[in-house]
Parts: structure tokens; sequence; C-alpha cells
């Protein structure tokens, strides 16, 4: 929006620096009143540090900070907010045993009275009345008595959204909310940035998604090695551009992949039903084939049911009824292990909590799925010069940066940690790859590498079966398409036939209609 | 890396290596059983037993020594490391050093040992006497006898108690043998609630809240006269039934010297003079009267103190008449008899 | 240094006393070293607790913090005494025998607190601590009076003692100086090894380091913890054995072995669960209660000091920070920590 | 003759659940906060050394002037202060410098025991200083006239009933005010409560402390309320039977002081067996069904709480739970052969008996997410 008011926070030469690392190198940066300004860069660029140094949670190393041109000093959190500062964290900052009032209560809490000081009672009922108040005023509907480990991240974004909000920030920091969210929930929270923006907020927003950038930011910034390498608008911009300027160099967005020659049905799942802990339904009679060198893709809004099919096929999980055939195996009571052994790898939705030892060097999670057979053990006996080796070939092979193969596997970046998986599960030989989520929180160079890898594995006759929340994925790199609505397969179709937009109304359950398999399969 | 630092302070010290008390006619070291020297129990009577002979030798204060065992697997170097010091009169006490002690005793003929609690016996139980091992031991059960007699008289609920230690030390389970019949054996319409410590060695004695506890136990039941045998448990016992009113009997030493709580309700203790008999011992040395073998100390009733007067006459009198026929041999505590204790089984004790 | 600290901080204790700090710690030393004797008791002391701390480090190592091993070093003592006293077969045989019967003793009382944690939920920190009292109580009851491992006639609570067959050869004849220590330091490689260089070793660090990605990995989780406190307490059970087979008079009595659990806790911590780590902080264990009887018998000093000391010494250790800022040392480069607290609260 | 019985079981079962408690209620703010706790022990032992020497050498000083019970209240805060000021050596180690928090508990533990040993060792022989009584009985006047519950919960000593405060106030503050908010989400998440401004290390160094000041009433009510002087190693592992009381009850004060009941009423009972006036196979068999009993009452009340379907069926608990009671009532009617259980086993009641109710009834136990794990603000 074209305003001449002044800015109503500015950054002026903040620098950052953890050890060797510069996070932030003299940055400037200006917020104007009322505007949404997206800050891009790839992973590692300094957003989320600039960020929480404006939140108080670090001290710059040097440079000063200024709310409505006053010079201010933000020592913690505490100071933010009370200057109307609030942020929405990348990782969910909600403390997950405790409900939703609770934790927007946690920090300044409403008491009966307060003749105890912190010992007077919590006035939750108050609280739960503001809440549902607030919810409705921006359109943020949400349980006020739930307990947040029990909500779908979509809701969980919007309890911190809420939160920020409840502690009545003028000022709200978005990193990354929309790593997590569907296209719906996505396009949901920008109708509600929207809204508080005409209610007089300002917003700093943070995503890798440039389609959204361009979708709702008024101004964009771009951070690369802690430094700000450009401004620009969505106006005098294209989605090619903001790649180059945030990477550096050209960037493939869109996965050019060729004719894909589907060979024999390895994956072959027979009206799988799935019950969930709490003895829901989760997966209702699903029926798939997927065929050697194709990609499946599968979309649907989170929470339908994919975790959990993914979970039984992989064997983590025990399926209700049905079968889970892989090459003509019958694998639906198998271990995770056995499942392995035919073939199957596994991308797992949560790099950190499944994927990844992070308390391991990278070389030992290179081998994390193998260590047991040669050539890395006799079974027995563990070889550690070939888990060595090994890790220097996957290392530069899939150049994953890391200060050595001895590091710690928690000191990678996002982008890096991923390819660790990648690399340890698609360099071995395997039929069936399970994907999920793969590209999450990633930037576009990060994406086009893993994309690229994906589909060289489907060329080399791999089965391919990804689940994504994110369309344009799923559009780009799937041979044939299923969506997921409340656990079932509510439409099959071959990926050329299809567009966002039909998929959408599939995914909401607005539209529900089977094709047959036939059609595509011949 | 740690085991190179330690090292350190040997080189300090090989000059102090060879520094040994200077002046001293004999050298006495003891060594406690697993336990404390100061449990308040035959522990640190024995060292007390020490401390009294050098005074009567007037030896100076770094003639003697002791050593407090941790673990029993350490019995012997303990010992040993006493000898290679050279140390010339040993004691060890605690029935479990008996036949360790005795080795090293035959290595040593020209060191002098003294064994507390322990019977000069060998591998098959025989009594095998040797001249420089003397065996200082006690009838705890006729000690007991006496304490429960004691109890027997004074209670007016007719409800007695006791409070033990591990009933696996046969000194413990011997004391509480007698004190059981020594109720009955005066006032056989008494009951007598006996309680053992159900813990293994490394608690059993040292667990006074245990004590405290179980003589509140004790006293809901009607309990008015509490006997305490078994080192820091007992204490426990004792100084509980006295805040609550109970009258209370000791053991092993005068108690009302050692437990000042309790002296208000302390009708006497069932001695087992472990500090005069040591002491004896030591002298004995010096005299060239060293018995060897097994000596049997006096088992008798301490002063009655701040309850002399509560004591009747006649129970007085009862008392010394009992403890005759104890001494004499006309009352055995180990014989069961009509409602006797229902295990009387003393772990025997020649004569 | 660290220690060197700890015996200052402590010397202020003695000060106290009246006794000769310079006098204690000397014949602390001399007793630990002096003489080959000497030296040979420290090594006799610190046997038991390489194998006992090798077992709780790896437990830890497993995210399992087994606090029951004084419970298992027991089981495992009584066993042996158990086959030791029944079985005299030739030495070759019935030495590898008793230690065998020790370490399943242990390796299965362990193994049924993991089967609680594994299938039951139960934490083990509570199942192993309830188990250390119930060995121990039975263990009282089955050499106390008419217990049925009380030597026959015994005047005393105590076992027979072994057959010859089954006790430890001497490295030194008529010393002290039994094969355990060669056995211990065997375990320590192995236990190193297993850790590791094998294929056992890894899955128990991954599931000590990171539950979901094991059961991602197709680790067999319950039998995996189950494995690893059978494994612990084996060597807990197999460092009971080692004791009554490697020491006169080759017998179980009361006050055998009390404390060795607890101290093997620290002995883990102190050697950072590390197998080496383990052998040179069971040694510092070993000489210090090896000291502590010339200590008291020189200097007059209560072995309480040396509980003292030993505290002390981890704590500097541990906290290395307080050394460094005492002496302006450089901080050492930072590696791969570990936590012995993971599988404490929520996974 | 059953009533009578059941009242000197369950009152004695209170005294001893008394220290076992305070020492839960200290591992529980410590863990809630997030930092382990396996010093337990260590800060009763200080609290209970030190409240003896508080007590004695203040009667000594004073040389008598003042009420015993002046003395002993100084005793207390002496045992209190102390034992807290262990603790902030523990959150020293363990929250400022970061020292893995079951090594500083282990620290805490060998000072603790080397300290008081060696102090007692060369300073306190009974004889030249002697304890000065314990706390005396306070009747509720009008609650302890009530039939079984009066004797039972209204006639004790002082710190029993503030043993019952406790536990009452620390339920209802850690679930119900800010303090307990905080508290609780710095266990859980400390990323989360920093975001929101509130100061983790602070909060962790509070509770910590606070904790130590909880440890120091269990060690001091075994001096001042039943044993009346020091004894070395007079805690002999209360502290670590507290550290699995604490889990035993889920981190919850209610929680510890149940488990710490059932704990203090078999070990009661094991004692209470030795009387020899009660046949034990019959009290085992007793026993065994309340114990069946108890499960299904928890499982019960576990029932009607739960949020979603989970749980047990109905019917099964109320199987179980007319399973107990027929078994209670054929107890009543079969005669028993009498055999007399070794005390050893009797003492083993305790122990056995909370492995088997862990196992049955209380579901898995899932202390504070960030338990253990050092905060790392950068
Ligand atoms: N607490 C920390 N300690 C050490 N290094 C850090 C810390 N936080 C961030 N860094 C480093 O600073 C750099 C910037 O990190 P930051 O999280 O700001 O990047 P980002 O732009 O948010 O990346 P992403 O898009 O993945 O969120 C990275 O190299 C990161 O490794
Ligand atoms: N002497 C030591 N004392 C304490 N901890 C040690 C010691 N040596 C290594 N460690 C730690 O113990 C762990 C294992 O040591 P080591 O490095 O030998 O094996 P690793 O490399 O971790 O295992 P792998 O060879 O499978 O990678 C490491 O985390 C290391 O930091
Ligand atoms: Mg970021
Ligand atoms: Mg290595």
């Amino acid at each position: 929006m074209k305003n001449n008011k002044d800015p109503i926070l500015s950054l002026h030469n903040i620098t950052k620096s953890f050890g060797s690392v510069v996070a932030n190198d003299s940055i400037y940066f200006d917020l104007y009143p009322q505007e949404i300004q997206v800050l891009l860069g790839e992973n590692g660029a300094g957003k989320s540090t600039l960020m929480k140094i404006l939140y108080g949670m670090y001290q710059a190393d040097q440079g000063e900070i200024l709310i409505n041109q006053q010079k201010v000093v933000i020592q913690d959190p505490n100071d933010a907010l009370r200057l109307g500062i609030g942020m929405v964290h990348q990782h969910f900052m909600l403390v997950p045993v405790m409900t939703v009032t609770e934790n927007l209560m946690l920090g300044d809490e409403k008491t009966k009275g307060n003749a105890f000081g912190k010992l007077s009672k919590l006035d939750r009922e108050t609280v739960r009345q503001e809440i549902i108040a607030l919810g409705n005023k921006y359109g943020l509907q949400v349980n006020p008595d739930a307990v947040v480990e029990d909500l779908s991240v979509g809701e969980a974004q919007r309890v911190e959204i809420l939160k920020v909000l409840y502690k009545g920030a003028d000022i709200l920091i978005l990193d990354e909310p929309t790593a997590v969210l569907t296209p719906q929930e996505t396009s949901e929270l920008f109708e509600i940035m929207r809204s508080l923006i005409k209610q007089g907020k300002s917003i700093i927003f943070i995503t890798h998604k440039l389609k959204e950038v361009l979708a709702v930011a008024d101004r964009i910034a771009v951070l690369r090695n802690g430094k700000v390498v450009g401004h620009t608008t969505p106006a005098e911009s294209s989605i090619e551009e903001l790649a180059l300027l945030m990477v550096g160099r050209e960037v493939l967005l869109t996965a050019t992949k060729g004719q894909s020659h589907p060979g024999k049905v390895v994956l072959n799942i027979k009206d799988l039903s799935i019950k969930s802990k709490s003895e829901v339904m989760v997966v209702k009679n699903f029926s798939l084939q997927l065929r050697a060198g194709e990609i499946y893709g599968i979309a649907g809004v989170q929470g339908n049911g994919q975790s959990e099919l993914i979970e039984a096929i992989t064997g983590l999980m025990q399926p209700h009824s049905g079968h889970i055939i892989i090459l003509n195996k019958d694998v639906t009571h198998s271990s995770p292990r056995q499942i392995t052994l035919v073939g199957t790898a596994h991308v797992p939705e949560d790099r950190q909590k499944h994927g990844l030892v992070l308390g391991f060097s990278v070389a030992t999670n290179l081998v994390l799925q193998t260590y047991y057979l040669p050539p890395f053990s006799n079974g027995w006996v563990i070889y550690p010069e070939k888990v060595e080796e090994n890790a220097d070939e996957k290392i530069d092979e899939f150049d994953i940066r890391t200060p050595s193969r001895d590091a710690l596997v928690s000191n990678l970046s996002g982008g890096n940690q991923q390819k660790v998986i990648i690399a340890r599960e698609l360099s071995r030989p395997i039929n069936l790859l399970i994907i999920n989520q793969p590209t999450r929180g990633l930037d576009v160079g990060s994406i086009e590498y893993i994309h690229k890898r994906i589909i060289e594995a489907r060329d080399k006759g791999v089965a391919v079966l990804l689940v994504s929340a994110e369309l344009d994925e799923i559009l780009s790199l799937s041979d044939r398409i299923g969506v997921m609505y409340a656990g079932e397969l509510v439409a099959e179709m071959d990926a050329k036939g299809a567009n966002r937009e039909q998929l959408g109304l599939y995914m909401t359950g607005s539209k529900k209609e089977k094709m047959l398999k036939e059609n595509i399969n011949q | 890396s740690p085991a190179v630092q330690t090292k350190q302070p040997t080189a300090v010290d090989q000059p102090v290596t060879q520094e040994a008390p200077q002046g001293c006619a004999y050298k006495i070291g003891f060594v406690s059983d697993v336990g404390k020297i100061n449990d308040q129990s035959f522990n640190q009577a024995s060292w007390t037993g020490v401390e009294e002979g050098a005074k009567a030798l007037g030896l100076a204060k770094d003639c003697i020594s002791f050593i407090e065992t941790t673990d029993s697997a350490d019995y012997e170097t303990n010992i040993r490391s006493f000898v290679e010091e050279g140390y010339n009169i040993i004691i060890t006490s605690g029935f479990a050093m008996g036949q360790i002690t005795r080795k090293i005793a035959t290595e040593n003929p020209d060191v002098y040992f003294i064994g507390v609690d322990q019977q000069q016996v060998d591998e098959n139980f025989a009594p095998a006497p040797l001249a420089n091992v003397t065996g200082l031991n006690f009838h705890e059960d006729i000690g007991g006898f006496l304490a429960g007699a004691t109890a027997g008289l004074m209670t007016k609920s007719n409800v007695v108690g006791g409070v033990f230690g591990c009933q696996f030390i046969p000194a413990v389970a011997r004391y509480e043998v007698g004190y059981y019949n020594g109720v009955k054996f005066v006032n056989p319409n008494a009951k007598v609630i006996d309680i053992y410590h159900p813990g293994s060695i490394d608690v059993c004695f040292g667990d006074a809240t245990f004590g405290s506890e179980t003589a509140q136990a004790l006293i809901s039941e009607g309990a008015d006269v509490v006997y305490g045998a078994g080192g820091l448990t007992a204490n426990g016992a004792m100084i509980t039934s006295c805040n609550q009113g109970a009258l209370v009997i000791g053991t092993d030493m005068d108690v009302f010297l050692t437990l000042p709580e309790v002296k208000d309700c302390i009708i006497t203790s069932a001695l087992k003079d472990i500090v005069t008999g040591v002491s004896d011992l030591i002298v004995a040395v010096s005299k060239g009267t060293f018995p060897g073998g097994d000596t049997f100390g006096p088992s008798m009733l301490a002063p009655y103190h701040n309850l002399d007067a509560q004591v009747p006459a006649e129970v007085k009198a009862k008392l010394e008449d009992i403890a005759k026929k104890l001494a004499s041999g006309e009352i055995d505590p180990c014989v069961p008899f009509e409602g006797s204790n229902p295990n009387t089984f003393c772990v025997p004790v020649n004569p | 240094m660290a220690i060197f600290t700890a015996l200052l901080v402590s010397s202020i204790a003695i000060l106290l006393s009246g006794a000769s700090p310079i006098k204690a710690f000397s014949a602390l030393a001399v007793g630990a070293f002096g003489t080959r004797d000497n030296l040979i008791e420290t090594v006799v002391k610190a046997t038991p607790l390489i194998i006992a701390g090798l077992g709780v480090a790896l437990a830890f190592r497993g995210g399992l913090f087994n606090i029951g091993v004084e419970g298992q070093l027991f089981i495992g003592s009584i066993v042996a005494v158990l086959v030791g006293t029944n079985f005299d077969l030739p030495k070759i045989i019935n030495v590898p025998l008793v230690m065998l019967a020790g370490a399943l003793a242990g390796a299965l009382l362990a193994a049924f607190s993991g089967y609680l944690k594994a299938w039951h939920g139960a934490h083990e920190v509570i199942t192993t601590i309830m188990m250390n009292y119930i060995v121990l109580r039975i263990i009282t009851w089955a050499i106390g009076a008419n217990g049925p491992l009380r030597k026959p006639l015994s005047i005393v609570p105590e076992t027979r003692s072994l057959f010859e067959s089954a006790r430890l050869p001497l490295l030194i004849s008529d010393t002290r100086l039994h094969m355990g220590i060669v056995i211990a330091l065997a375990l320590a490689a192995g236990v190193y090894f297993l850790l590791f260089r094998t294929v056992l070793g890894v899955e128990i660090r991954i599931v000590g380091k990171n539950l979901h990605a094991a059961k991602y990995v197709g680790i067999n989780v319950k039998r995996n913890i189950v494995l690893t406190m059978a494994l612990s307490g084996g060597l807990a059970g197999l460092a009971g054995a080692i004791q009554v087979m490697g020491i006169p008079p080759y017998n179980f009595t009361t006050g055998f072995n009390v404390g060795y659990g607890f101290d093997s806790l620290a002995v883990a911590v102190l050697g950072s669960i590390h197998p080496v780590g383990v052998v040179f902080s069971a040694l510092l264990f070993g000489a210090m209660d090896a000291g502590a009887r010339l200590m008291q018998l020189r200097a007059k000093v209560p072995i309480d000091i040396i509980t003292l000391l030993q505290g002390l010494i981890l704590m500097f250790v541990a906290a290395n920070q307080i050394i460094r800022s005492l002496y302006h040392l450089p901080a050492p480069s930072k590696e791969d920590s570990v936590n012995l607290t993971q599988s404490w609260g929520g996974e | 003759m059953t009533s009578i019985l059941l009242v000197s079981l369950m009152s004695l079962a209170i005294i001893k659940a008394a220290p076992l408690i305070y020492g839960a209620l200290c591992g529980l703010m410590s863990e809630r906060s997030g930092v382990v706790n396996i010093g337990i022990e260590g800060m009763m032992l200080t609290g209970a050394f030190m409240a003896f020497m508080g007590s004695a050498l203040f009667s000594k000083w004073t040389g008598g002037v003042f009420n015993p019970n002046v003395s002993l209240v100084v005793g207390l805060l002496v045992g209190i202060i102390s034992a807290a000021l262990v603790a902030g050596l523990h959150a020293i180690l363990s929250i400022h410098y970061k020292i893995d928090q079951v090594i500083s508990g282990t620290v805490i533990n060998l000072l603790a025991v080397g300290l008081t040993n060696y102090v007692a060792n060369a300073y306190i022989d009974p004889t030249h200083l002697s304890g000065v009584g314990v706390f005396p009985v306070w009747k509720i006047p009008l609650l302890s006239k009530i039939p079984i519950l009066g004797p039972i919960f209204f006639e004790h000593q002082p710190m029993i009933y503030l043993m019952f405060a406790l536990v009452l106030f620390l339920q209802y503050a850690i679930f119900n005010t800010p303090w307990g908010l905080r508290l609780r989400s710095v266990g859980e998440y400390p990323q989360a409560a920093d975001s929101v401004g509130i100061n983790v290390i602070k909060t962790r160094y509070l509770n910590v402390i606070l904790g130590g000041a909880l440890a120091g009433l269990g060690g001091a009510i075994m001096v001042l309320e039943s044993v009346g002087r020091f004894q070395k190693l007079m805690t002999s592992g209360r502290g670590f039977i507290a550290l699995a009381v604490m889990i035993f009850g889920r981190w919850s004060p209610i929680g510890a002081f149940g488990a710490a009941i059932l704990f203090g009423f078999s070990e009661a009972l094991g004692v209470r067996l030795q009387f020899g006036d009660i046949n034990h196979l019959y009290a085992l068999v007793v026993v065994a069904a309340l114990a069946v009993i108890l499960t299904s009452i928890v499982w019960g009340i576990n029932r009607l709480r739960n949020r979603s379907t989970k749980g047990k069926s109905p019917f099964l608990i109320g199987g179980i739970f007319t399973l107990g009671l027929t078994i209670l009532y054929l107890a009543n009617q079969v005669e028993f052969p009498k055999v007399s259980v070794p005390i050893e086993f009797l003492g083993l009641l305790p122990y056995v008996l909370t492995i088997i109710v862990l196992t049955g009834l209380v579901k898995r136990a899932v202390g504070p997410a960030a338990v253990g794990k050092p905060y790392e603000k950068q």
C-alpha cells in the first residue's frame, strides 16, 4: 500500500553472530503501519535470528531498534510485548499438555482477585470468554478447553496467532507460519492477516513459498547470508526474480520430468482400514495399486488419515483390517524392519523426531537403516571405517553442508538434515519410496534439489508414494494423484488432467466421486 | 585422567611412611565390625574399653588407633594392617571376625588378640583355645532374662514390648529369647510384644526412625515398659517410649549414661560390660596374665539411678534372687517352659 | 586438578577436627599405593566397582537408570555361593560356571525390571529400588538363624565357603590379587566394543537417544530395553559373584559388599559412562577405599572423610568449569555430552 | 477389634509416610520445574542433622530458659534453611554449570553423608549434646472425636498436620495458580515459557530451593517428631523411596500422598504382624483383596476423569471390585492354617505391594517433558 507515513518500526545496523557464524550482518529494516512485509531468504539466511532479536530473545551484538522513531531497548520478550511486538515462532511455542486457555494466560495470568499475588486462583472462565470474543473478532475460532497436543497443526497455528493478539500486539511477526499449513489453512490465514491489517496491525511475514509472497506481501525484503540483498514489491518482481535474489543463482521452480513408464505393481493396498489409538476409524477401506517407475501423490488436508496410512504401510502401526502387499509379499503385519528389508524406503514427516538421532554423528545417521547389513557389519560387528567411507561418499554426492562427518547432525540446518535422510534412504537398493512432506520448511534451492532426486529415483524404476500438503509439489512431481478425505480415497486421477481448483474441492470433501482405476492404469 | 593425578600425594609422602608413634610400651589397635565406632552399642563399648585400657597402662593418645570396617570383605586386611604397623594388642569386635582373627593370630604368636563376641572354636565349632587370643563373650540370654524379669515386675498394664536389631545376629536373638522368657517367668499372664527390624545389616542397627515408629505402635498397643536392644534402632525406640511416658530398659552399656534423653524413665540396662572386659584383658597383657581361650564377662543389671525410688524393694529383692539363680545355672533362659518364647532357641554359648 | 582441589577443600574439614591433612593424605596415598600389598588392595577394591560401574554405564547408554545394581550384585553373590558350594567340578569348568550363575541371576533380576518397564510402563527407578530391598531382605533371611543357606552348626550368619574348585585363581600367590581384575578389564574392553562397534551396541544407543527413531528404524524397542537391563544386571551380578569367588573366606556373610551398588553409580557418572572413564574412576574410588585404612590408623581421621572426598571429586570433575575458572584454564573442545536423564521424564 | 486395628495401622501408616511425602514433594517441586532430583536423600539427611543441631545447641546456649518447643521450632527452621542451601548447591551445579542433574544429585548425596557422619563423629556424642524431646501430640478439638477418622487423622504431632496442609496447598497451587502454571510450563517446554517472558532460570532456582526446604522438613520430622536426636544415616534410604513415591504418584502431591500412605500402611502392617496376634495368611489375603479393590476404584476414577473414551470398561472395573469384596468376605469365613512368616518377608510387604500396584493400576508414568535437560537460551 502506498503510504507516506513514518515507519512504525526500524532496525538500524543490526549485527549478530554465533561463534564464527555471522547470522545477521549490519541489517537495516523498516516496517510501515498497516503493511505486510515479507522477509525472504534461504535456510540459515538469518531471518529467525533477526526476528528473535526484535522480540528480545536474542541480544544484538550491535545496532539499534526504533519504535515510532523512538530508540528502544528490548531485553526480553516482556519488553517486546510491552512495546506491542508479538511473535509467532517457526516452531510452535505452546505447552502441549496444557489447554488453549492456559497457554494464552501463560506469562500474564488473570486471577480471581489478587490477594495472594502469584498464588491467587487462576481466572480461567474470564479468559475463556475473552478468547471466544477475540476469536469471533478476527475469525479465529478455537476451542479454549482443547488440550494443545490434541490440536491439528492448523488449529495450533491459529492458537499461536490468537496468543499474540491476546497479548495485545500491534506488530505481528509470523515466522514461517505456512510451512505446516495446507492450502486451505494458508488462504484462511491470509484472510486473517488482511483483516488484521484493516484493524490497524502491521505484520512481518516469513515464508519460503514464493507464490504466497506475491499473494500477500505489500513489500518484500530479501536476506542472504545475514545481509539484506534487496527490497522489492510483488508488482515489480516475479517468482523467478525472487528465487534468483534469494539463492543467488537460477533455480528451476517446477521439476521437469519425462514420461513415466509404469512397471509391475510394487505396492498393493486392499481395502485397508485403520483405527487410531483412541479407537476412531481414521482410514476406511483404502485401496491403491502403485507401480514401479511412477510417482503417486496423495493430496489431502492434514489429519485425513495420510499419516496413519503411511505408519501402517511402514509397519509403525497395526492396521485394523485389509491387506498391504509389497512385491507379492503380504506385509500387513510385518515389523518395520521386515518391511525395510523388502526394499522400502521411508522419509518420515517429522525429520527430527523420527528420521534422525540428533545426538549421533552425521556418519552414524547415514547408516541408520543399514548399519546391521554388509558392508557396514557382518550382522554382529560394525566396521567403522566402512561407515566413515560411506559418510564421505554421501556427503559430497548429496552435497550435505556439514563441518565434518563426525559432526552431530543436530548442528546441521533443516535443509541439510533433510538431505541426510534423503541420502540415506535413496542410496540403497529400493523398490518403494514412501516420502512424507519432503520439503517442509525448506528453501527453494533445497526443494529443487530434493525434487530432482525423487524424480531420478522414479526413473530408476522405484515406485514412489508421495504425501504432501503442498499442492504444487503434488502437481509438479506426481504421475498419478489420489485425494484423501476423512480417511477415504475420494478421488484418483492422472496428473496431467489435474488442476488445483478441482483437487481443492475433493480435499475439502465438497466433491465426492470415484474414478475407476482401470481408466488410468491402462 | 584421574588415576595419574591421585599419584601426586605419594611423592610428598615417602618421609612420612616411616613415621610411627614413638615411646609406646604397647600399640593397641581396634577393628570395628561393619558399623561405626560410636554406634552407642558394642563397637563403641569395645573402643571405650580400648581407651580405658590404654589409660590404665598410661599410654599416649596416639598409641591407640581404630579402623572402621565398611565391608566384611576387608576384615582380613584391616586386621593385618595393624599387624604390619607393629601393633601388639589388637581388638576385633563382632562374631563375624572370629575365624579370621584366629587365623592371623596363629600366624603372629607374639601379637595379642582380643575378640569381642567371638567364641574360640575351630571350623567344626569344637572349642579350640589359642594362647594369644582371648574371646570376650557374654550370656546375652541371661542379661535379657534379667531385663525381662524387671519389665514383667514393673509393668502395670501387663503389656510390655521390646525393640530389637537384626534377628540374625546371635547376640540379639539371645537377648530377645531371654527377655521374653524373663517376663513370662515372673509374670506368666503378661503380654510380650517383641519386634525385630526386618532389614539387612546396613540398616537394622542404624534405623532410629524405625525404632521410634515401632515404639509408638507398641505404646498404642498398651505397652508401658519397652526394652531396646540393637544400636541406634533401639535408641530411637527408647527415646520415643520415654517421651510417650513409658518406662524403658537399655542394653549393653548403662544407657542412663550414654543416652541422657531417657534418664528420667530408664529403669536399668542389661549390662554387657565390654568396656571393663576389654580394658581388663589389656591390663592382663601387661601383667602377663593374658588368659587365652574363652572368657565370659558378667551379665548383670545397671543401677536404677533416677528411678531407684520407683522400684519397690521386693522387686529389687526378687531380681537379686533371680540373678543368683541364673548365675548358679538353676534357671536357664534357653530352656523352654510353659508359655515361654515359642521359638526358644539360643545359639549355643558353652559355659 | 579437580582431585587436587577436592583434597584441598576436604583438608579444611580435617583441620577442623584437629588432625593434620598432610599426615592424613600421605597415609591415604601410602595405604593406596605405598606398598605392593596396598597397591593390590586398591586393585582388589576397584575390581567390583569397574564391573558394576560398567553395568550402570551400559544402562545409561540405553537410556535406562539402573539404580538396582546393589540388589543385582547381592543376588549375584548369593547365587554364586549357592552353585559354588554345591558343585565341585574341575576348576576349568567350575569357575566359569559359578561366574555365569551369578551373572545370570543379576541379569534375570534386572531383566524383570526391564520387562515391567517395557510392557507395563513401570518406571525402572521405582522397580529397581524396590528390588534392592526385596533381594537384601530375602538374603538376610536365607543366611539367618534357620535360613536355607546358613552354614551348618555355624554360630554366625554366614554361608559355607565355595569349593576350592570354584575360587578364582590368584595372579600372585599368597596375596589377595585374584583374577577378577583381568576379567574386569576384559569386560571394560568388551563393553566398549559392544557399545561402539557392534550392531547391538548401536541399537542400544539409538534407543537411549531417541525412542521414536528407534521404532522408525525397526528396532524392537521392548526387547531392547529388557536386553539392556539384562546386560546391565548381568554385569552387576558378575561383580557380586567375583567378590565371593575372589576374596577369602570365599563365602557370604553379613555386611558383605554393602554400598557397592551406589558407589558404582558414582563411578559410572564420574567416568562419564564411558568404559575407559569407568575403569579410571573405579581405580580412583578403589584407591580411596583401600587408603582409608592407613588414614584412620595413622592420622586418626574417620573414614567418613572419604565419602566427602569422593563427593567433592565427583563435583569438581563434573563441573569442570568451576575448576577452569579457579585455575584460569582454557575451555576444552566440546564433545558429544551424554544425557544420563534421557529416560527420566516425558520421552 | 478390626476397627481398632485399622485405626492403629492407619495412624502409624501416616506417621511412617510423612517423611516420604515431604521427600516426594521436594522431588516433585524440582522435577516439575525440569530439574531431576536424586539428591533427596542427602537433603533430608542434612535437614535432620541441622534440625537436631539447631534445637540442641539453641537450648544448650540459652540454658533452657525457653520452653523446649521453642528450641524445636528453632531447630525446624535451621533444618529447613540448611536443606534449602544444599538444594541451592544442586541448583547451581545443574542449572548454572549445567552438569548432568543425576551427577549433581549423586554429589549431594555423597557430600551429605560424608559431612553429617563426619561432624556427628567429631562433635555429637550424645553425652555432650542431647536432644530436647519432640513436638507434643495435638488433638484437634472436635474433629478428633469423630469415630475412626478422628484418631487416624486428627491425633498427630504438628508437622503431620503441616504435611496434610502442604499436600492440599501444593495440589491446588500447582494446578490452579499463576505460579503453578509457570512452574509446569518451565518443566514442560522452557522455550515456550521463555517466549512469553517467563524467566526459566529463576523459576528453576526458586523451585529447586523450595523443594530443598520441603526435604528439610522431611528430615526434621524424623528428629523433631519421632527419634528426638540425630543418628547417623538416619534417613536410611527414605530419600530414594521418596523418589519412587514421587514417580509412583505421577508427579502430583495427592498422588505422592496416596503412594506414600500405601507404602507406610504395608510397612506398618509388616510390623504389626510381628505382634503375633493376627494370622499372617489371613492378613496377606486381606491386603491382596484391599489392593484389588483399590485398583478397581482408581480405574473407576481414571475412567470418569478421561476426556476421550479411553480406559477400562465399566464391567471390568465392577467385576474386579466385586471380586475384591468376595475375597474379603471369604477371608473372614475360612480358617487359615497357623503359619508364621519370617520377619524379613513381612518386611517385604511395602516393596512387593508397590511393584504390584504400580504395574497393576498406575498408568505409564511420564514426567515433565523437559526434565533433566539444562536450558540453553542461545
Ligand atoms: N542459537 C544458535 N546458536 C548457534 N547458531 C545459530 C543459532 N541460531 C541460529 N544459528 C545460526 O545462524 C544462522 C541463521 O539462523 P536462522 O535460524 O536465523 O536462519 P533462518 O533464516 O531462520 O533459516 P530457516 O529458513 O531455516 O528458518 C544459521 O547458520 C544458524 O545455524
Ligand atoms: N575417555 C572418555 N571419557 C568420557 N567420555 C568419552 C571418552 N571417550 C569418548 N567419550 C564419549 O563417549 C562416546 C563414545 O566414544 P567414541 O567416540 O569412542 O565412540 P563413538 O565415536 O561415539 O561411537 P562410534 O564409533 O560408533 O561413532 C562419545 O560420545 C565420546 O564423546
Ligand atoms: Mg527460521
Ligand atoms: Mg568413534
